[in-house]
């Protein structure tokens, strides 16, 4: 069953638009209200675009379209399939909730250099929409490493002693991974096949590399994309929390290490091949390397008295769900991992804007200090609450729906340890978010500011923080398009 | 009616050289247009010499109108014809970013500075063209001459570098001569390819005499490049040479050298010997490997912006000495269209190194403080350089890299692809480091505030003459990136006329 | 370092003794070299093709002509490299870290200056002879611009650096470098013009009432001229900042 | 005798390389940069040397052809070459030098055939010109950089300009 | 043809010529790098390119010997006299 597939501009525009509002952001620096609203602007052209494919890929298609051949059989050729949609949707729809509360805290705190925090905010964008659409290894090499460029200056964006350093630690892991491991394996790729870097369905790897070969390639690959954050290369997420919240809401949250692990699952699937990997029995590895870091980041995630850092090494655990329900190979799991990308991705960023807010409210980083700080910002300590439930996997929110999907993709593979491990991170995510909230609502605040009459943050940030709850909640009531989408890909991949 | 574009190309800069002096002893201020429109001339012939090699193939000029072997003649092939091209464009642009430097550093001397800058690009374009061995030392040495005084006509280090410089520059090119003169005892003749030939026909390929000639010229060419261990004599004297001599030689000078050992292996030597018969592939990509990881660690270990610079030359000719001697068609090719998209790479990084100079009057890496906000199109253009000596696409940079790791793999050779990737990792710390300094430079008041809407007057971008250089060099690297196929496509039509094994992935 | 370069000297010398046991006789005729059509069709046919009887100078000046441009240019470079070392134009006050070299002032001598007097017109009409002569017998335009040049070297060297400069000043020497290359690349050029290669003299037969033959023959001449010329004024040029420290003033 | 002249056959050729290796051993080691460049030359003039001693030839003369031969040739050459083009004459030249490879020693007194036996080959000594031009220049340039070193440091022991380097602030 | 005979001889005869003129060769060119007076180093510089010269009209190299003649013996050692004069007659070694 292949699918037909159409040629059409439309997802070179997608990635493209972001990158053309950097022009117009610059040359409005001066007035901010036109700037943003140029950024919004780009932002809703770029996710009408991506929704206007959104029927196509729905039934079943793709949309291809190929811009250079750059090199022989090496082109930046773009293609939009039902695994790319859902993180292509993620990402847009997310960047233009980002935009409205980066507005909000930004001008709350007065940070300095806006004009290049849009600009390289909007460039970020592109690269992502990029790596979700592209068509083959290189094209998503190429904005992979584009993305970890662009987002340096945003990380680094406070300029200031602990942001060099942090930068400094954000580059080193990303690059020295990506330059070490990708390049070599990319270019080992490119020769033992003769050339083929196209993502097919079913991997395109399978009577070109022996086993031993496609284990190495495999951990170089799974390592190689620390964005993905899989431990041992994961300090570069608490270090880049230096930033300032919007870029550590939407880029740690979502974009960068999100598409870390799109790019896992993209080799797994595309260039592997999951019946490939199951053949030789590699998925079994990659689980346990996923396990350990879950479990281990949850229980550091534990002792962090930082917000921002805790929220951090929760995103850790999280992504590695991802691959771990990628690795199982099951129909389920890897449904659920796919889901797990978009209800992750809204329920971590509500906890991230909610941290935001806070910070940008009353200047509190830490959560030994937020002690009833519910009765000063109601709102925003509920939508907290409900990323909270949405990160844990708790019914009411769009979280349930993916880890339910994980846990059953485990018991369809008979993996009764992976299982547990499941299980036991949810404890543990409950651990270290529950009380936060508790403590907000139902603490008497020590801090007796807190006492004072409801005062929240920016309405700009409020207003995105409590859509973005809103939506978490809805989609445990409507979870139907990711599921639709991630249903779609998971028969694409798996039928061949 | 004979073409003489092939001519024009050496001869445009080599009178206007002359009429250089000549203007110069009255007219000081004509030098600087008369020396662009010379380069512009010699640019335009070395287009229309590369459009004819693409459409009918080898070009051949003979010299005096003599046959070969009995003249000196020019047979262009692509690969010629490529680095002509490159020579004379990088000269061009030098130039253009000499205008405000030459008064400044040699205020006395202008027209003897623009001559010898003439002078050597004439040298150097004459050893890309020629196809006799001897009129090769002959350029070898006087490109040397020229380039000792462009040298020390810089501070007082420099000088100290240059009498290095000519002490082992002589010792290279009398290697060369020797190993020139150990192929004429055995051949008789000097056309590089009629040796060639002779070398075939009369199986000479098994004499100890051509073994001590092929050692001799290599050697002597590996001097001249700064290959590794015989590297001393490269780093100071970019690193404290005037300005525009850095500009020009520290992009140029190894690059043309690597291309002289080519020739000599390729076209001189056959493949199947330098090759099959010798098969020192091994020991020698070792050697390269070993010039890669101490070219770019050395580089680490500097402060002096320059200087550093001058270390990455030194890694850089490893990545090509590596590649040319891998012994197949990635790496071969590789090596090529590296030694092109180099010389714009390292080009662009001494153009910022020289502005940076010229606005800060500091050397050190400290001197880009807070560049991105002062100068943000300069650190565009560095940006641009830097990260394709990264090699991180689709700048020029990453393509080399990327047929050169395929030869790598596909010679089974590990260790350089290893070095490649580390010697990458070394690049990137040490632009990251720049970036550092140029972007934290500005110390935001206790890290907030908004200082932007005045942001406008603080600007000091440097003069047009030395800014469009730079980015113009930036926009070619990543328009060689962008368009590779097309220079990878001749290259492919040169190496593939050697048979060697392992062709690129197609 | 002393070591390091014995062993790199032994290590080079074993490598050409090494070669060495491979060549050919000492004066065997029958050696590649000797004996491969390069070498014989210079000997024997130069007369034919220019009418040069000195085979040295025909095969300098004309097949290899295209080299000794580069020859002629070399010196002319050394002389341009050595302004732009050593030259300091100006009398700025500049003390040296080694401190001005004092030379003991030189004593008007009577017999030296009537000798050089009467050497240098000698010197210089056997300079004008060994470029004009340079076809028949062993000599051309290098070998008479040097002894030419060494004719100033000469006066220089004998009476002071003052007066020889008086008889060619730096801009005039430097202009005479220029026309002695201007005309050997004119000719290369004016070959072009014609519709030939950069170089090939026999075309000018066209605008010299001669044949072919005798095209090259004369363009030879010219070309050694022009070669005289540089040489000449580049050697004094190079002397005379050698000797007075780039400052023109005092020779030694 | 036999062994005297085996020696004196190879005599050109280890002179040679021991005076290329006295010169390199003064140009890396010598302290003085004047000696390094008195070396320098020595270096050079061995690999003149060397050269020139491939053009040797057994019984040949200095390659300049006596009066006769130039004579009789010219009046020659007038119906050899004459009008005809140049290219192609070189062509035939050198196929009728061919020919006289396989029965050498026809050359007498007198007639324009030259044999090419009886002179030297002129092409290393055309390059040697080059060379020593070359030489005579790289040691004027290197010269001028030991006397403006010598204005700059006051020296010209190279181990003295580097005490002075690193002491120094530049 | 009577010509020719002589030269014969001569070539023959040469290599005693030959022989000093080599061992003298190499004992100027020692002595120049051994002595310690710089001034003296350039004249034995000199002398070493005058036998060097004297060597290559022996091989038949008239041009090259010509020429070393003007350029070695004469040009480069007045070069190296005026850089000595200029600079430090004294040497270290």
């Amino acid at each position: 069953m292949t699918p037909p597939a159409i040629i059409s501009i439309t997802p070179v525009l997608a990635s493209l638009v972001s990158l053309l509002a950097v022009i117009p952001i610059i040359l409005l620096g001066g007035r901010a209200n036109l700037r943003e609203g140029a950024s919004f602007v780009a932002g809703i052209v770029k996710f009408g675009l991506i929704a206007s494919m959104l029927p196509t890929i729905m039934a079943g298609s793709t949309i291809e379209y190929t811009l250079w051949e750059i090199v022989p059989n090496l082109a930046i050729a773009f293609r939009v399939d039902a695994l790319g949609m859902i993180f292509g949707l993620v990402a847009s729809s997310l960047w233009i909730i980002t935009t409205l509360y980066s507005i909000g805290y930004m001008r709350g705190l007065k940070e300095h250099a806006q004009t290049r925090f849009f600009s390289y905010f909007s460039v970020s964008l592109a690269a992502t929409i990029g790596v979700a659409f592209s068509a083959n290894l290189f094209t998503l090499f190429l904005f992979y490493e584009m993305l970890s460029l662009a987002t340096y200056p945003l990380v680094t964006h406070h300029q200031d002693k602990e942001a060099r350093s942090g930068g400094r630690t954000y580059l080193t892991y990303l690059l020295t991974a990506s330059i070490l491991f990708v390049l070599p394996s990319l270019i080992y790729i490119f020769i033992k096949t003769g050339g083929g870097l196209d993502f097919v369905a079913g991997g395109f790897l399978e009577g070109h590399v022996g086993g031993t070969e496609a284990l190495v390639l495999l951990i170089l690959l799974t390592f190689g994309f620390a964005k993905a954050g899989i431990m041992p290369l994961h300090s570069w997420l608490p270090a880049a929390m230096v930033a300032p919240t919007p870029v550590s809401a939407l880029l740690h949250a979502v974009a960068v290490v999100k598409v870390g692990v799109f790019c896992i699952l993209r080799v797994y699937s595309g260039v592997f091949g999951i019946e490939f990997l199951s053949d030789l029995n590699l998925g079994t590895i990659v689980t346990w390397i996923a396990a350990f870091t879950v479990v281990v980041s949850s229980l550091i995630a534990l002792t962090q008295d930082n917000l921002k850092r805790r929220l951090a090494f929760s995103t850790i655990g999280q992504l590695s769900y991802i691959v771990l329900g990628m690795a199982l190979l099951t129909p389920k799991g890897v449904t659920g991992s796919m889901m797990h990308i978009a209800m992750h991705a809204w329920g971590k960023i509500t906890l991230f804007f909610c941290a935001g807010a806070i910070f940008q409210a009353t200047g509190k980083k830490y959560i030994s200090e937020m002690v009833g700080i519910g009765k000063r910002m109601p709102v925003t300590m509920a939508a907290f609450f409900i990323g909270s439930l949405s990160v844990i996997g708790i019914p009411l929110a769009g979280g349930f729906w993916s880890k339910l999907y994980l846990l059953w993709g485990t018991v369809e593979d008979g993996r009764f340890t992976m299982l547990v491990v499941l299980l036991t991170s949810s404890l543990l995510n409950a651990a270290y978010f529950f009380p936060i909230a508790f403590r907000a609502f139902f603490c008497k605040p020590e801090d007796s500011r807190f006492e004072a009459k409801v005062e929240e943050a920016h309405p700009c940030a409020v207003v995105a923080l409590s859509l973005t709850a809103v939506v978490t909640m809805l989609l445990f009531i409507y979870p139907e398009p990711f599921f639709a989408l991630a249903d779609t890909a998971t028969q694409h991949l798996m039928n061949r | 009616m004979i073409d003489q574009a092939p001519a024009i190309v050496l001869l445009a800069p080599f009178l206007t050289a002359v009429l250089v002096v000549l203007v110069g002893m009255k007219y000081e201020r004509a030098c600087f247009p008369l020396v662009v429109l010379g380069l512009c001339c010699s640019a335009a012939a070395a287009v229309q010499t590369l459009l004819q090699v693409i459409e009918a193939g080898t070009l051949r000029y003979s010299m005096g109108g003599w046959p070969p072997p009995f003249g000196i003649e020019f047979r262009i092939d692509g690969l010629n014809a490529l680095v002509a091209l490159t020579v004379s464009t990088v000269a061009l642009i030098s130039a253009v970013y000499s205008k405000n430097r030459v008064p400044e550093e040699n205020g006395d001397k202008i027209s003897i500075y623009y001559t010898l800058l003439l002078l050597v690009v004439t040298w150097l374009l004459g050893m890309v063209m020629t196809g006799d061995a001897f009129n090769l030392y002959v350029l070898l040495e006087v490109s040397a001459l020229t380039s000792y005084a462009l040298i020390a006509m810089g501070t007082r280090r420099a000088t100290v570098a240059a009498f290095k410089y000519a002490i082992m520059g002589t010792i290279g090119a009398s290697f060369y001569l020797l190993g020139v003169g150990y192929l004429y005892i055995k051949t008789g003749s000097l056309n590089m390819f009629d040796i060639h030939e002779v070398l075939v026909a009369e199986n000479l390929h098994q004499s100890t005499t051509v073994l001590v000639a092929f050692i001799l010229i290599t050697v002597g060419v590996w001097i001249k490049m700064a290959f590794f261990p015989l590297h001393a004599w490269l780093p100071n004297s970019y690193a404290f040479a005037p300005t525009t001599t850095s500009c020009l030689l520290g992009p140029l000078v190894t690059k043309v050298m690597v291309y002289v050992m080519i020739r000599m292996m390729l076209t001189v030597f056959d493949p199947l010997y330098t090759y099959l018969q010798l098969n020192w592939g091994n020991i020698v990509v070792w050697m390269a490997v070993i010039a890669i990881l101490a070219g770019s660690l050395a580089a680490l270990a500097q402060t002096d912006l320059r200087r550093m610079l001058a270390f990455l030359i030194v890694a850089e000719v490893g990545y090509m000495v590596g590649g040319v001697w891998l012994a197949n068609t990635a790496g071969l090719v590789g090596a090529i269209y590296h030694l092109i998209a180099d010389v714009f790479m390292t080009l662009c990084v001494f153009l910022f190194a020289g502005i940076v100079f010229a606005k800060t009057g500091k050397r050190d890496i400290t001197a880009t403080h807070g560049l991105f906000a002062k100068m943000p199109l300069t650190m565009a253009g560095l940006v641009v350089g830097a990260l394709s000596l990264i090699g991180i696409p689709p700048t020029a940079g990453f393509f080399s890299k990327w047929y050169l790791i395929q030869g790598g793999m596909a010679a089974g050779h590990w260790g350089y692809v290893t070095a490649l990737l580390i010697s990458s990792l070394a690049m990137a710390v040490l632009f990251f480091r720049v970036f550092e300094y140029a972007f934290f430079g500005v110390k935001p008041a206790e890290g907030h505030g908004d200082h932007h809407p005045s942001g406008k007057g603080k600007f000091s971008e440097a003069s047009a003459s030395m800014l469009l250089p730079l980015l113009g060099t930036a926009s070619l690297v990543l328009l060689i990136g962008i368009f590779n196929q097309s220079i990878v496509s001749i290259i492919t039509d040169f190496v593939g006329q050697f048979n060697l094994t392992g062709s690129i992935m197609r | 370092m002393k070591a390091l370069g014995l062993i790199a000297v032994l290590g080079t010398g074993l490598l050409l003794l090494a070669a060495s046991r491979d060549f050919p006789n000492w004066g065997d005729p029958s050696s590649p070299a000797s004996s491969y059509r390069l070498s014989r069709h210079f000997i024997t046919q130069t007369i034919n093709e220019t009418a040069v009887p000195n085979m040295v100078t025909a095969v300098l000046a004309d097949y290899r002509g295209y080299d000794t441009l580069f020859e002629a240019v070399v010196i002319f470079t050394a002389g341009i490299a050595v302004i732009g070392i050593l030259r300091r134009y100006g009398n700025r006050d500049f003390i040296p870290a080694g401190g001005e070299v004092h030379l003991t002032p030189k004593q008007p001598d009577l017999i030296v200056e009537s000798t050089v007097r009467l050497l240098i017109p000698v010197i210089q009409i056997f300079a004008l002879y060994v470029i004009a002569h340079g076809h028949h017998s062993p000599g051309g335009g290098f070998q008479g611009g040097v002894i030419f040049g060494a004719s100033f070297i000469l006066l220089a060297l004998a009476r002071d650096l003052r007066t020889a400069q008086n008889w060619v000043a730096e801009k005039r020497m430097l202009i005479l470098a220029c026309c002695g290359i201007l005309i050997y690349a004119g000719i290369g050029v004016l070959c072009q013009l014609l519709g030939e290669n950069f170089l090939d003299y026999q075309i000018l037969h066209r605008i010299l009432p001669t044949d072919p033959v005798m095209a090259r023959y004369h363009s030879i001449l010219g070309v050694e001229i022009g070669v005289a010329f540089t040489v000449t004024a580049i050697m004094f040029s190079i002397y005379s900042n050698l000797s007075s420290n780039g400052q023109m003033k005092e020779g030694i | 005798m036999e062994l005297l002249e085996a020696i004196v056959d190879g005599m050109n050729y280890w002179i040679f390389i021991i005076l290329m290796m006295i010169g390199l051993y003064a140009m890396i080691t010598k302290n003085n940069l004047v000696k390094k460049l008195i070396g320098m030359s020595i270096f050079q003039t061995a690999i003149l040397l060397f050269y020139i001693s491939l053009g040797v030839k057994e019984g040949a003369t200095i390659p300049i052809l006596p009066h006769y031969y130039a004579h009789t040739s010219q009046e020659e050459q007038g119906n050899l070459v004459g009008s005809s083009d140049q290219a192609h004459a070189g062509k035939e030249a050198s196929s009728a030098t061919e020919g006289g490879k396989e029965k050498p020693s026809v050359a007498h007194a007198g007639s324009p055939k030259i044999d090419p036996n009886r002179f030297t080959n002129p092409l290393p000594h055309v390059l040697m010109l080059t060379a020593i031009v070359v030489g005579v220049s790289t040691l004027g340039v290197a010269l001028s950089i030991t006397q403006k070193l010598y204005t700059e440091f006051g020296t010209i022991e190279e181990n003295e300009i580097l005490d002075q380097l690193k002491s120094g602030d530049d | 043809m009577e010509a020719q005979g002589q030269e014969g001889e001569i070539v023959s005869q040469f290599w005693i010529f030959d022989l000093i003129l080599l061992v003298f060769l190499v004992t100027t060119a020692v002595i120049a790098l051994r002595v310690r007076d710089l001034l003296s180093a350039a004249m034995i510089f000199g002398v070493y390119s005058f036998l060097i010269c004297l060597l290559w009209t022996g091989m038949g190299a008239v041009d090259v010997a010509f020429t070393e003649a003007a350029v070695g013996a004469g040009v480069s050692a007045v070069f190296l006299i005026s850089t000595v004069l200029r600079t430090s007659r004294k040497s270290s070694d």
